[in-house]
């Protein structure tokens, strides 16, 4: 067995283990995390020595869910009942993202997406109120819409090829057939990743899921798309490159205006930037050679960020920037410098190394477009700081210890990435 | 003591620390502990500046994806003497923020926002290569935006932050494009003008441009001026630390620091020096029309900092530094002493409500009129002759229509300091006990204006000694004008006399604000509205953004259309790319 | 035009028809129907592959495939009734309340 | 024109038809009638593609599990299979939809020349040829299946306990004491 299925192999028996433990764990969400913890880190340790790209994925992924994990406890009020089955849904969200990152053929891809996208619209679903209901139910179907399509493009490329591997240049040029399944199964997977037009149902569900669990729903999907998007170009070649650099583009334009026109709700701010920071994704992927590498870097990066803004949001009800403790409020901060790109934070670090890669293959107008993109995410990141900082000195606030462990891990993750990207960068190159 | 200094941008950081985890406990002491930073800054950058020499740290491999990877840090003259003056004005606007914010419950908050400005400010002068400057050149924009927008309950200072966040999105915009785009192995700043690094698409050309535009956004010069003057919201000690000595000079700095770069490619140094020239121009008949008293002062350092990249257009980068030098301290001088006043009159800054009060502060009366005298370039006895001198001779020599420009320039620079001058310093006051003296508070305030007088007097005779140490990194530099010479007197008469008629016509006219008719007199509260273009297109933006929100309608019958619609687009796009 | 051809039309009709039904209907469980429509005549592609390339394991495509459905199915049928378990009529457009 | 043509084309248009019909049925109930129609002759469709397996797959587990899990959802909400008419607009919006994604998949297949059928040999598609694939080339995905299935069921029951409107725990009704019959008033 490859160490990618070990991995995947640990964390479904971990998720196996929390559901036959749920009499014990359900209504004491400590235990639900200190049982399911060490799964997800043997799953990166196991993970970790598989061939490079790989093994960011896995640790990527393992980190996220870890993270998710750790912010369990501070799941709104009513849930812990539920809790057990959130860290099971989560350790199997992971393991799906694994399968679908590290697939070698297309039909694993699809069964490890389906089990991706199922976990996270029941993460959506799980947490409190009406909203989360039914911004689940919307992403779910327009997911299922987008899997009827990557199932009948996969129909297409076995018409083509005769077999569920990744198409190779020449078997596309060969039968259009092979073309139109690539395309389609491009764009089933560009549903995961959240680009321009498939970004419907995922924009209202990164905004109505809770905090401690739309972490892991919007950086375990990106990540694992963005790799198996990135073998799927490596291998279909060029074509399929340019059409993903305009939709990378469009989708940086669509996110950062519809960031900007979110004036007071930073939930729905924070979902939009999660499309832009998609269509930095998209653009990457169309750069060529070593485009799908920075891809990957860009997600990984991106996952770290995501997981510290949430980490700090969580345990929140509505996120009330005057009311937030000290560590929180400076862990937020740093977040939303990360995100925002300001240097030396690691999203500053993603930014540049897609902006190098997209000047030299993706040509001069999706470079300025994501350059125009990164430079004004300043203006609706940056926009609750003066809020937030005032804050700090502010009201006394009902200090949360449990949240610690996570928001820590977070802050470690951000602050480690922005001193030594090159760390993740030589795990994601050569792929 | 150059190795010392290339770690020099460390020094305020344990400050920062230790006044973020509330050392000084108690509350009067609160950022006690960052006093120490700066002075240590600046006893550094004087024994570097002394002894000389030039060190250059290199990890190599730091950031492998990028073209020019590692961190390199420069230690030379060059920037021994910008530390020094970010080191000097730093201690004084610190020694007076003591005072200035002695009442205001956010001190503690305050100094961080300082200490993380020193530091990233310090970070940017020391550079060796385009990614650590982007690291210094951001860290400045946001505790700028931090710190404009520091009396956040007071109604449209998160804007006047915001419009200073946009303008420097736009410069760091441009330097982020000009890390990317170099090609591999050379973004080092020295070596940006070697062949090889030329070689990329556009060349030289396109590389000064993008240089150009990323110093323009940070010194406000051309259409990118708009933050500026709205950037007053922020308490006095900042408009004068950022807003007239260091960051907005960083643009100057770094023209300076790629001279060689833009003597490669002429018309972008041609455009430096119209534009610098235009906004030198324009923000002084502005300043004449300010009914804020700051604001008038902004506009005055938009319009000095034209002067300098006018300078450093026509080829003249010493010129220019030199200006920035003593510009520095006469600038801060002024808005120190302009902060007394203010603070005196209960943070009211309107031109109308100031009116006379300046008299009962003579530190602040005595601090603005060397000020005055330093801004008008009166020779010998103040530096600012000295520099602007050097220009307008620099920019006579090679561009004669800007070199007359700039000296014509010099009336107008006479006539709206003179306005402001006469107006709060001058005037008869409206009413009599509307200042108020805190004398254990106004002490550090006017204590720390001394240094700075000196400065705006004796820095002047440093030119020589400063163009022999700068000499081999600035290539060949023109020798100095001599401190009496007869354009200089020329530039000086018309000062005088711009100041003379403000004096004359603000003196009689009580009521008088401004010299053209129709001004409106009172203002309440300063509004920080952006300027004409800037809002135009701002809410253009905005209508943008929500009309594209409002397509995110909710309903998912809707959200399947746009799905449907965007597969079928882009399977039938695949035909156009087969 | 061979059976085979006819097969590949009859799949992307099924498609289209399906992404028609998904949009008409307001009520949820028969838009759920439409999307099943959709996951069927991708299946019947997989099987036309099996026959045309002779593969097995395009045979086996289609049985995990018929397990995609059925989970599919599943959560959508869970999401339904939970969402408009109490609304008198369900309407699919009445679920909007996230928007801008 | 192979020898199962005739068949083929029959059971393509009934599918087509049973699929039409699911989409304008103007009450869910007929709407799942239509789908089970559909399903069922999507298996005649396999069937005679001599794919048989999946022909029964298609009967035992789709129409026999899923269609019938459809009919019973359709009933148990509240407004008893009725459904709100659809707006012209709605109509119109499906209908290019529909138009556009025919002609989106069109361009692609119309120009493609399929090969022709090698005469497949009943081993190669048989059940024991799909076993060694099942178990060979798609062992992993088909091991995939297994965690995919817990999530379904975990998230069935994790929705629909999360959002009861009563938690089962409600206080016990209160039982009314016995009413003493009243033969006169």
């Amino acid at each position: 067995m490859t160490p990618p299925q070990q991995a995947i192999v640990v964390l479904v028996v971990g998720a196996i283990v929390v559901l036959l433990m749920v009499g014990v764990v359900s209504g004491h969400p400590l235990r639900a995390t200190v049982l399911s913890l060490p799964f997800g880190v043997v799953a990166a340790v196991v993970g970790i020595q598989s061939p490079h790209p790989f093994g960011l994925a896995i640790v990527g992924l393992c980190g996220v869910a870890c993270v998710g994990l750790l912010l369990l406890p501070v799941l709104d009020a009513e849930v812990p009942a539920h809790v057990a089955e959130a860290a099971a849904l989560l350790l199997l969200g992971t393991a799906g993202a694994v399968a679908l990152a590290t697939a070698t053929d297309l039909l694993q891809a699809v069964v490890g997406l389906e089990t991706l996208a199922l976990s996270a619209v029941i993460l959506v679903a799980i947490s409190a109120g009406g909203r989360p209901l039914e911004a689940a139910f919307k992403y779910f179907v327009l997911g299922a819409i987008s899997l009827a399509g990557l199932l009948y493009g996969l129909g297409l490329i076995y018409l083509g090829t005769g077999s569920f591997a990744f198409p190779s240049a020449a078997q596309i040029a060969s039968s259009p057939l092979t073309l139109a399944g690539v395309v389609l199964v491009g764009m089933g997977f560009a549903f995961e990743l959240a680009l321009f037009p498939f970004h419907w149902g995922a924009l209202d569900a990164y905004t109505a899921a809770a905090p401690s669990l739309a972490g892991f729903v919007m950086s375990a999907s990106k990540l694992a798309a963005a790799l198996v998007l990135g073998r799927l170009v490596l291998a279909a070649g060029v074509e399929v490159g340019q059409l993903l650099v305009w939709i990378g583009s469009l989708t940086i334009v669509w996110g950062t205006f519809g960031a900007i026109a979110q004036a007071a709700d930073l939930r729905r701010m924070l979902a939009y930037s999660a499309i832009t920071h998609a269509g930095f994704i998209g653009l990457a992927l169309g750069s060529g050679a070593n485009g799908p590498a920075t891809a990957a870097f860009y997600a990984a990066v991106y996952g770290s960020m995501a997981m510290l803004v949430f980490a700090a949001l969580a345990g929140s009800g509505e996120p009330e920037l005057r009311s937030m403790g000290r560590l929180r409020a400076v862990a937020l901060g740093l977040g939303l410098f990360s995100l925002s790109g300001i240097p030396p934070t690691p999203g500053f670090w993603a930014k540049l190394a897609v902006l190098v890669v997209a000047w030299q293959a993706a040509g001069p107008l999706p470079t300025l477009i994501a350059v125009a993109g990164g430079v004004f995410s300043v203006l609706y990141y940056l926009r609750p700081l003066p809020d937030l900082f005032a804050a700090v000195r502010g009201t006394q606030v009902t200090p949360r210890p449990v949240l610690v462990p996570g928001v820590m891990v977070a802050v470690l993750a951000v602050v480690g990435l922005g001193l030594f990207p090159g760390v993740i960068w030589a795990l994601a190159v050569s792929s | 003591m150059m190795p010392l200094l290339a770690w020099s941008w460390v020094f305020t950081l344990p400050g920062l620390l230790l006044t973020a985890l509330g050392v000084p406990s108690s509350r009067n002491k609160a950022g006690y502990a960052s006093l120490a930073g700066p002075p240590l800054l600046l006893l550094v950058a004087l024994a570097a500046l002394l002894n000389g020499g030039s060190y250059a740290v290199a990890f190599d491999n730091w950031l492998p994806f990028l073209p020019d990877g590692a961190y390199r840090a420069l230690a030379d003259p060059l920037s021994a003497l910008l530390l020094a003056i970010l080191g000097f004005v730093a201690t004084l606007v610190y020694f007076y923020s003591l005072g200035y914010m002695a009442t205001d419950p956010a001190r503690r908050r305050f100094f961080v926002y300082l200490d993380l400005f020193v530091a990233a400010m310090a970070l940017l002068v020391l550079a060796g290569n385009l990614a650590v400057l982007l690291i210094g050149w951001t860290g400045v924009g946001i505790s700028s935006f931090l710190l404009i927008s520091f009396w956040r309950d007071r109604p449209g200072t998160l804007s006047a932050g915001l419009q200073a966040l946009a303008a420097n999105a736009i410069g760091d915009g441009a330097l982020l494009l000009a890390a990317s785009i170099v090609p591999t192995g050379c973004g080092a700043l020295v070596t940006l003008q070697t062949p090889r690094c030329t070689g990329g698409p556009g060349g030289a050309e396109f590389l000064a441009l993008l240089l150009f535009v990323a110093a323009a956004a940070k010194s406000a010069q051309g259409p990118l001026y708009f933050w500026l003057p709205n950037a007053m919201a922020g308490p006095t000690p900042i408009s004068a630390l950022i807003h007239a000595a260091t960051m907005v000079a960083a643009g100057v700095y770094l023209l300076v620091r790629s001279h060689a770069l833009l003597a490669l490619a002429p018309e972008v140094s041609l455009a430096i020096a119209v534009i610098g020239v235009a906004t030198a121009l324009g923000a002084s008949v502005a300043s004449l029309y300010q009914t804020n008293f700051k604001k008038g002062i902004a506009y005055s350092t938009v319009a000095q900092l034209g002067y300098m990249f006018a300078g450093v257009g026509v080829g003249a980068p010493f010129a220019g530094l030199f200006h920035l030098f003593t510009h520095a301290s006469f600038k801060a001088l002024l808005f120190l002493a302009a902060g007394i006043v203010i603070h005196g009159a209960g943070g009211r800054e309107s031109l109308s409500e100031l009116r006379g009060l300046g008299r009962f502060f003579p530190f602040s009366r005595v601090g603005f009129l060397i000020g005055s005298l330093a801004l008008i370039g009166t020779p010998l006895v103040t530096a600012g002759s000295f520099s602007k001198d050097a220009i307008i001779d620099a920019a006579i020599a090679k561009q004669p229509i800007i070199g007359w420009l700039l000296l014509a320039g010099v009336i107008l620079t006479g006539l709206y300091i003179g306005r402001l001058f006469s107006i709060v310093y001058l005037a008869p006051p409206v009413d009599v006990h509307a200042a108020h003296h805190d004398a254990q508070s106004e002490r550090p305030m006017n204590w720390s204006l001394v240094p700075l007088m000196v400065g705006a007097i004796a820095f002047g005779w440093l030119g020589s000694w400063l163009q022999a140490t700068l000499a081999p990194l600035l290539g060949e530099i023109e020798a100095l004008p001599p401190p009496i010479d007869p354009r200089g007197l020329l530039a000086f008469a018309l000062g005088a006399v711009g100041f003379g008629l403000a004096w004359w016509y603000f003196t009689r006219r009580a009521e008088a604000v401004a010299m053209a008719p129709g001004q409106p007199v009172a203002e309440g509260e300063p509004t920080y509205r952006a300027a004409g273009w800037v809002s135009v297109l701002a809410d253009a933006g905005y209508a943008v953004a929500r009309s594209l929100s409002r397509v995110q309608s909710g309903g998912l019958p809707r959200y399947a259309m746009g799905s449907f619609i965007g597969l079928a687009l882009i399977l039938l796009l695949r035909e156009a790319i087969r | 035009m061979s059976s085979e051809a006819l097969v590949l039309a009859t799949s992307a009709a099924l498609f289209a028809v399906g992404a028609a039904g998904a949009l008409v209907h307001r009520h949820p469980v028969a838009m759920l129907m439409a999307i099943e429509i959709m996951l069927n005549a991708a299946n019947l592609l997989i099987v036309l592959g099996a026959r045309v390339r002779g593969g097995a394991d395009a045979e086996g495509a289609a049985l995990v495939v018929l397990v995609l459905a059925a989970a599919e199915a599943v959560i959508g049928l869970a999401l339904a009734l939970a969402l408009f378990r109490r609304k008198p009529v369900p309407d699919v457009d009445a679920a909007a309340e996230l928007r801008g | 024109m192979g020898p199962l043509f005739l068949p083929l084309a029959v059971g393509c248009a009934v599918a087509i038809a049973s699929a039409l019909g699911v989409v304008v049925a103007r009450r869910p109930v007929y709407a799942a009638l239509f789908l089970l129609v559909h399903s069922l002759s999507l298996a005649a469709l396999f069937g005679i593609l001599s794919v048989a397996i999946v022909a029964v797959g298609q009967i035992v587990i789709y129409s026999g599990a899923i269609v019938v899990l459809f009919l019973f959802v359709v009933t148990l909400l509240p407004s008893g299979g009725r459904e709100l008419a659809a707006g012209s607009g709605r109509i119109l919006a499906a209908c290019v939809a529909a138009g556009v994604v025919i002609v989106a998949l069109a361009a692609g297949e119309a120009a493609a020349s399929l090969p022709a059928p090698e005469p497949a040999p009943d081993a190669a598609l048989g059940v024991a040829a799909v076993g060694h694939a099942l178990f060979g080339s798609l062992l992993v995905a088909f091991e995939l299946t297994a965690p995919l299935l817990l999530v379904a069921i975990v998230g069935a029951v994790v929705i629909w306990r999360r959002h009861e409107p009563t938690p089962r725990t409600a206080a016990p009704t209160r039982v009314s004491e016995p009413r003493r019959l009243v033969i006169h008033r």
